[in-house]
């Protein structure tokens, strides 16, 4: 039988998965914002899942709101990317070092 | 319903002008620019009167409690509008010297203004999490603003996955409380905590996450590390936006979450606020001696301060009537450190002309020989943020260390004074590059005269505010009677 | 109507399997799907290769969303970003001509640390998520049924009372489009064409700069 | 009556600092002239005011007045006011500061002369004086504590004074920063008596002392402290800032980077004092806790002696007589954990006089040789500088304690104190004092005769010019040397034994040494008397002349081979201890200056192996580490969330073991 835990297990793996993705991807940016969007993907699970299990709609509200921000936030990710690409001729992670310490 | 509009009136008129500002700013040509900063000041100014006149006297909820107005909304709006009044005067000078001057810069600065005033007044996490992603946004692309600049958009790039992770972090959090109290509501939160204490470690699963992100928003150790290369790779106008008002911001949705939601959970932020207030005090202070960059000297700085400000948080005694004063403190705190931040990048600013950013501690040498004025108000900055009396910034760090000793946690106020004197001598360095070092160049300052009076006037205020700190201190406690 | 959504599944087949069984089946296949898509998206070295297993991983968890109830937002996940965030994705893929060659170099030496903290974070967070002390706050497990529209009740408390979230979602996408705008729309430099108003505008000051010079020593 | 005491007040405060406004703001307009009439105006308006108000209290014995000026802020329960208490402690501190400062402003007419900074040099010290004076009539804490930071400021601005130099501005940042340690303790115990008293006046935390006594405070885990104690050893780590004890004395040598009297006096007979004024003040608390005096005693003796005996080493004049200040004013911190709080303010009194001579007769053979300080190219003055030869023979006379001069009534009856307190410092304080007479009677007849006996080693043509300085500077000398022989005479019985400090000074029954000693007392000459019938003092300043003479008239090689003989311990006090290497790594150096002074402290091989070349390493290392931990890359950024984030989950979460509420 399907129960909560079986999602929330899915999502955390999920989350897990996309985390690592950003500190193991040493090369190439836009596979960062891919990342991101598999995390709001896993917190989405978490939500659809309490909304279900506890038959309250809220949860599928706030989904909706994370869809339309992360719609958002990727175009801006990408027009800074853009932005990025004509400055450096480059989107790779370790080019952006020019600052540290 | 009309009630209920009449009490977002602040953020409708917002905007509005925000909206009729990006129309307006699409048909005017570029060299009467200007007006659009003009209005956009109106803006401002508008909404800060609208906020002073409806300024809340009880807490009222209004959309299905999703939106509160109570004298802590009031108050921290208010402050961010003042603020954010001295922030784009000083980037207008910035951006017309460096030739960048564009009217998204203010559109986006409005909305980022009205995104801090959402979070300010939120009654659920979800109104929390718009606010927040709002403000983020524009900043993001704010940092990214200079198109030219390869560190702009190195900075920006860095700052929006960083901050996407940080929201994707709290947003987790959120989840789980969502899941376990059922509500979204900072109130029933509270409730179901209370009435629920046995779920406790689940509860604090969720706290976690929803505390990294706040530590990360604020600038706190180990989730600060996009603050000194943003600071630095960003245009100063944008740098000093951020370290300001954004921070006043993310300390009234700090109280949102640790007081609204999470009262009856004190102990278990109270132990997270600790670790990370020991460490950004530590790591700010130390580093930033090492720094030769002023933009990333105040970044580490701010680093520090930030430490200080969760103190002040720390201090707070969950539900004891002595509780408020803490966060009344840490309000001060904040907004002190915000008048003092941008006076700060205000003088880098001051300082610069086209083509040279006077981000390098060497280009403060010998000020006072140059421009004496200026580097005594220069020095009133420096000393104000390291806390030398009379200046506003030692009455912040005594309020903070008064009630942290009376919160019985005495031990921690003497690591704050310990790093609070390392931290001192940073400080203390540009107050002597500039009064005992040799001019490297003899270029005098070049601005206008009304950014220097109001420069001046920054350093006034920090000055006045020194001297008598009783009225502040008396609004921050009457507000924070929450 | 009821007859006309009978499935053939052979009598056999329902003996072992009833009804729930069905749905973990069905779980556990698109959450394998997912979990290996997403592994896809952080290890394929080439971006495109990467932007099409997210869109599978969209896919699959569309459907586990389907399982859950909530229609409307699975299909919204597709419609919307299968059909234009992941395009978008693949757009400016293709737009920056980004060298593969350089991408594809040491990749693998970084690979078991993170692969360890990720396999830390998974105990440490699953541990907690997996003991299942996180319980539903229903006795029992409710379905809606096929005769509730999913898409009506999310409207309706979504235009009610999320009014105020739902006038801020509207300021944000307005952020977006102006931060996408200023952020890489540009005159372009290399264009020939004209502008009248700066052909007229133009002053002596403009274009003749008077130098004074010493006259050369002979 | 009361009303007229008010304004009296409000004059002394306000009149300097009008002075200083003018002259700072002014100064332009009002010219040089124009500066220093204001300011000397402003301060002889404060002296005269000053001496009034010394009549009213000590002559026609009024009653200690409390009252407040102005209310600064209101905040709840905790409010803050502009008052003053006026009682004889602070009359009598007010007229020394204020009769000091005007001396100094006088003689700064004549010494600054030539100098550009001439209207800023008498802004300074104006403002001084008003913070000298707000801090010594402060009715609270917070007053104490604005006029403490503001003399801070001023000296720190007068160090720094010729900010052309490097050395002046590596001295002021060091005195910046170390009082900014004892600050912050200060600042600490201020907080302490908040939280503690509710009230930060005077006259509520003196009255509320006696119930607090027996009070405890948890500190850390399970150290238990008594709140007195706490409170008391925060508010002299503040003094041991300003006052320059043992190991916040560092600044004080260098201090002396600024312009010669002025600095000199400011640091040796005025500013200095504040921490044993502050301590004095606050005997009703200090008187509370024995853990508290025994700490003061034992830091005030370690300063005295090994302050004094780095003072043997050095060869620069002024350094000579700032090493003999550390040790003076360790003596006075000494008899205040003995309780003998009026003790230490007369020797406080009398040493102004005394180290004020000293120091002018060091600034005086200092424009003889013309800008020479080192000693070992002096010798011989006697011939050419007589009145400076006299008035530094009587300075040194008074210095070393000699029967009759006014340092041996303050002196002798410190040590006696000491020798009578009964608390576990007492035994160590005692001998540390008596071997510091030696050690102070050495040094200063080094000093003497260097400089003005025995072979004359300056270069030729610095020996053609030497002549006896003008009389704009033997006359001070020569003022200065009739108080440094004679106010110890008349002020011994009146301040020690009689009622002076009736009501400002608090004594318990078992610590009251003074009253012990009083009732063995018959006049100054019996104490002259008695200190050659059992003269164990005097034997040993006796030796340390004897000594001197030896070594520095006798056999001048002796030294030398000495040093030669007993390297490891000669090299430990030309480094002063290593304290300027230790705080410089510490506090001043930062992470920059890090790897040089490493290398000297190997170099000098000075520590090597202790705690401090370890500290030292360590926090080199760990800036290093934590400075490239921002790497300017994302991956590690985005790694060092995660790692804290799991951090704080297994700290919390799983710590509170959520696997024991399973259902």
């Amino acid at each position: 039988m399907l129960t909560l835990t079986h999602i929330l297990l899915l999502a955390t793996a999920l989350f897990c998965i996309s985390v690592a993705g950003i500190f193991i991807n040493r090369k190439n940016v836009i596979v960062l914002l891919m990342c991101i969007e598999l995390m709001l993907l896993a917190v989405n699970m978490n939500f659809i899942a309490f909304s279900h299990f506890n038959q309250d709609i809220t949860g599928q509200v706030f989904v909706f709101f994370i869809l339309t921000v992360a719609a958002a936030e990727s175009a801006i990710g990408l027009a800074i990317l853009v932005v990025l690409f004509r400055n450096h001729d480059s989107i790779n992670v370790e080019d952006m070092g020019s600052m540290k310490g | 319903m009309l009630i209920e509009l009449q009490m977002i009136l602040p953020e409708i008129v917002l905007m509005s002008m925000a909206c009729a500002l990006l129309v307006f700013d699409a048909f005017i040509p570029s060299e009467r620019r200007h007006l659009t900063y003009l209005l956009a000041q109106l803006a401002l100014l508008v909404t800060a009167v609208l906020v002073v006149a409806s300024f809340p006297q009880i807490t009222e909820y209004a959309f299905n409690r999703t939106f509160v107005d109570d004298p802590m909304s009031g108050a921290v709006k208010a402050f961010i509008l003042v603020i954010t009044l001295f922030i784009f005067f000083y980037s207008h000078d910035y951006l017309k010297e460096h030739g960048i001057l564009k009217g998204e810069y203010f559109v986006l600065g409005l909305f980022a203004v009205l995104g801090m005033m959402i979070m300010a007044s939120a009654g659920s996490l979800l109104t929390i999490y718009l606010g927040l992603e709002l403000l983020s946004l524009c900043l993001y692309a704010m940092v990214a603003m200079h198109r030219d600049s390869p560190p702009a958009s190195e900075a920006a790039m860095k700052y929006f996955v960083l901050g996407a992770l940080a929201s994707g972090l709290l947003l987790y959090g959120i989840s789980i409380i969502y899941g376990i109290s059922g509500t979204l509501d900072l109130q029933e939160i509270n409730n179901y905590i209370l009435y629920n204490s046995e779920r406790l470690p689940m509860l604090v699963y969720g706290l976690v996450f929803i505390i990294v992100a706040i530590a990360f928003k604020l600038g706190a150790v180990p989730f600060h590390m996009w603050i000194p290369d943003v600071y630095q790779g960003a245009p100063t106008s944008v740098t000093l936006f951020i370290s300001s008002a954004p921070k006043i911001a993310a300390f009234a949705m700090t109280i949102r979450f640790v007081n609204d939601a999470f009262m009856h959970l004190t102990p278990e932020w109270q132990g997270i606020l600790i670790i990370l207030s020991i460490l950004s005090m530590a790591m700010g202070n130390i580093i930033a001696i090492a720094q030769s960059n002023i933009k990333r000297m105040l970044a580490y700085s701010t680093i520090a301060h930030i430490g200080f400000l969760l103190l002040g948080i720390i201090s707070s005694q969950s539900v004891s009537a002595t509780g408020v004063t803490g966060f009344a403190d840490a309000l001060f705190y904040v907004v002190t450190y915000a008048l003092m931040s941008i006076g700060a990048f205000g003088f880098v600013i001051l300082m610069g002309r086209k083509g040279h950013e006077a981000d390098e501690l060497d280009d403060y040498k010998g000020l006072a020989d140059k421009n004496p004025w200026f580097a005594l108000i220069m020095l009133i900055f420096m000393f104000s943020l390291a806390g030398v009396p009379p200046f506003v910034g030692f009455w912040a760090k005594w309020f903070v260390l008064k009630e942290i000793v009376a919160t019985g946690l005495a031990p921690l106020a003497v690591i704050a004074v310990v790093f609070s004197i390392i931290g001192a001598y940073y400080y203390l360095r540009v107050v002597k590059l500039m009064y005992f070092d040799k001019p490297v160049s003899m270029t005098a300052i070049k601005a206008t005269q009304t950014m220097r009076a109001v420069i001046s006037l920054n350093g006034l205020a920090i000055l006045l505010l020194g001297v008598s700190p009783g009225l502040l201190m008396t609004f921050c406690i009457e507000v924070m009677k929450l | 109507m009821e007859s006309d959504r009978v499935i053939v599944v052979p009598r056999c087949l329902l003996r072992i399997i009833n009804k729930k069984m069905f749905e973990l089946i069905v779980f556990y296949i698109f959450a394998a799907l997912l979990l290996t898509s997403a592994v896809m998206v952080i290890t394929m070295r080439n971006p495109v290769h990467a932007a099409l297993s997210l869109i599978l991983a969209f896919f699959s968890s569309a459907a586990i969303w389907l399982l859950l109830e909530a229609e409307f937002l699975a299909i919204v996940l597709v419609l919307v970003y299968v059909g234009a965030v992941m395009v978008l994705f693949l757009f400016v893929i293709m737009m920056l001509d980004i060298n593969l060659a350089k991408i594809r170099e040491g990749f693998i030496r970084f690979l078991p640390v993170g692969f360890l903290v990720a396999l830390v974070m998974v105990i440490v967070m699953g541990s907690i998520v997996g003991s299942g002390i996180i319980e539903p706050l229903l006795e029992e497990r409710v379905y809606y049924g096929p005769g509730f529209s999913n898409t009506q009740h999310l409207g309706q408390t979504l235009y009610t009372d999320y009014l105020y979230p739902f006038e801020i979602a509207g300021a944000i996408l307005l952020v977006a489009i102006i931060a996408a705008i200023s952020l890489t729309m540009r005159a372009r430099r290399d264009t020939k064409a004209q502008d009248p108003n700066r052909q007229v505008a133009v002053k002596r000051s403009d274009r003749v700069r008077l130098v004074s010079m010493k006259t050369e020593d002979r | 009556m009361f009303n007229d005491l008010q304004t009296l007040c409000l004059v002394i405060v306000l009149a300097p600092l009008a002075g200083a406004l003018l002259a700072g703001l002014g100064g332009g307009i009002l010219g040089r002239a124009g500066a220093h009439t204001v300011t000397i105006l402003g301060v002889l308006v404060a002296t005269i005011c000053s001496f009034v108000v010394f009549k009213q209290v000590i002559v026609d014995g009024m009653p200690p007045a409390d009252f407040t000026v102005y209310e600064w802020l209101s905040s709840g329960n905790f409010s803050l006011q502009v008052g003053f208490l006026i009682d004889p402690l602070t009359v009598t501190m007010m007229s020394v500061v204020t009769f000091v400062s005007l001396m100094i402003h006088v003689y700064t007419i004549g010494y600054m002369h030539d100098d550009p900074g001439y209207t800023r040099f008498f802004s300074y010290i104006s403002l001084f004086t008003f913070a000298m004076l707000m801090l010594v009539m402060a009715n609270n804490f917070m007053q104490l504590f604005f006029g403490w930071e503001a003399v801070g400021v001023v000296s720190y601005l007068l160090i720094g004074f010729w900010y052309q130099r490097e050395s002046a501005i590596f001295a002021n940042l060091k005195a910046f920063l170390v009082n900014r340690v004892g600050d912050f303790g200060f600042l600490i115990g201020i907080a302490a008596v908040l939280m503690y008293f509710n009230s930060l006046d005077y006259a509520d935390v003196f009255a509320g002392a006696p119930d607090l006594a027996g009070q405890q405070i948890t500190l850390y885990g399970t150290e238990v402290w008594s709140v007195m104690t706490f409170i008391c050893i925060c508010l002299f780590i503040g003094a041991m800032g300003k006052s320059a004890q043992v190991p916040l004395h560092v600044w004080l040598p260098d201090s002396m980077e600024g312009p010669t009297p002025i600095s000199a006096l400011i640091h040796a007979a005025t500013m200095v004092t504040a921490g044993i004024f502050m301590v004095a003040r606050m005997s009703p608390l200090f008187e509370f806790s024995e853990t508290a005096l025994n700490f003061v005693m034992f830091i005030g003796a370690v300063t005295a002696l090994f302050m004094g005996l780095l003072g043997l080493v050095q060869n620069d004049i002024k350094r000579v007589i700032a090493y003999s200040t550390l040790s003076q004013l360790g003596y006075m911190t000494v008899a205040l954990g003995a309780s003998a709080y009026a003790a230490a303010i007369f020797h406080l009194a009398t040493h102004a006089f005394f180290k004020a001579l000293l120091f002018l007769a060091a600034g005086s053979v200092i424009i003889g040789m013309h800008h020479e300080q080192d000693m070992r190219k002096m010798g011989g003055l006697y011939r050419y500088m007589p009145v400076t030869w006299i008035c530094c023979f009587l300075g040194t006379l008074a210095l070393i304690g000699f029967p009759g001069t006014s340092g041996f009534f303050s002196k002798d009856m410190i040590i006696e104190a000491v020798h009578l307190s009964t608390l576990p410092a007492a035994g160590f304080a005692y001998w540390s004092l008596v071997i510091g007479v030696i050690v102070t009677a050495l040094y200063s007849f080094r000093l003497f005769f260097m400089t003005f006996h025995g072979s004359e080693r300056m270069d030729r043509d610095t020996w053609e010019h030497i002549h006896e300085s003008p009389a704009v500077v033997w006359v001070p000398l020569c003022a200065l040397a009739i108080p440094s022989i004679f106010i110890g005479l008349f002020l011994v019985g009146p301040m020690l034994f009689e009622n002076y400090f009736a009501g400002s000074i608090l004594v318990q029954e078992q610590h009251n040494v003074l009253a012990t000693l009083g009732e063995d007392y018959h006049g100054p000459w019996g104490l002259i008397v008695h200190s050659f019938t059992s003269p164990m003092i005097l034997l040993c300043m006796a030796t340390g002349i004897f000594l001197a003479w030896i070594g520095y008239l006798k056999q001048p090689d002796l030294p030398g081979k000495l040093a030669g003989w007993l390297k490891w311990p000669y090299r430990v006090l030309v480094n002063k201890y290593g304290f300027d290497a230790f705080n410089q790594i510490i506090f001043a150096g930062g992470a920059r200056k890090l790897g040089a002074l490493l290398w000297q402290i190997g170099d000098v091989k000075l520590i090597d192996g202790l705690v401090v070349n370890g500290t030292a390493l360590t926090v080199r290392w760990f800036s290093g580490v934590i400075r490239h931990l921002q790497t300017g890359y994302l991956y590690h950024y985005a790694f060092a969330m995660i790692i804290g984030l799991v951090f704080l989950l297994v700290f919390f979460v799983h710590r509170i073991g959520f696997a024991g509420l399973t259902p």
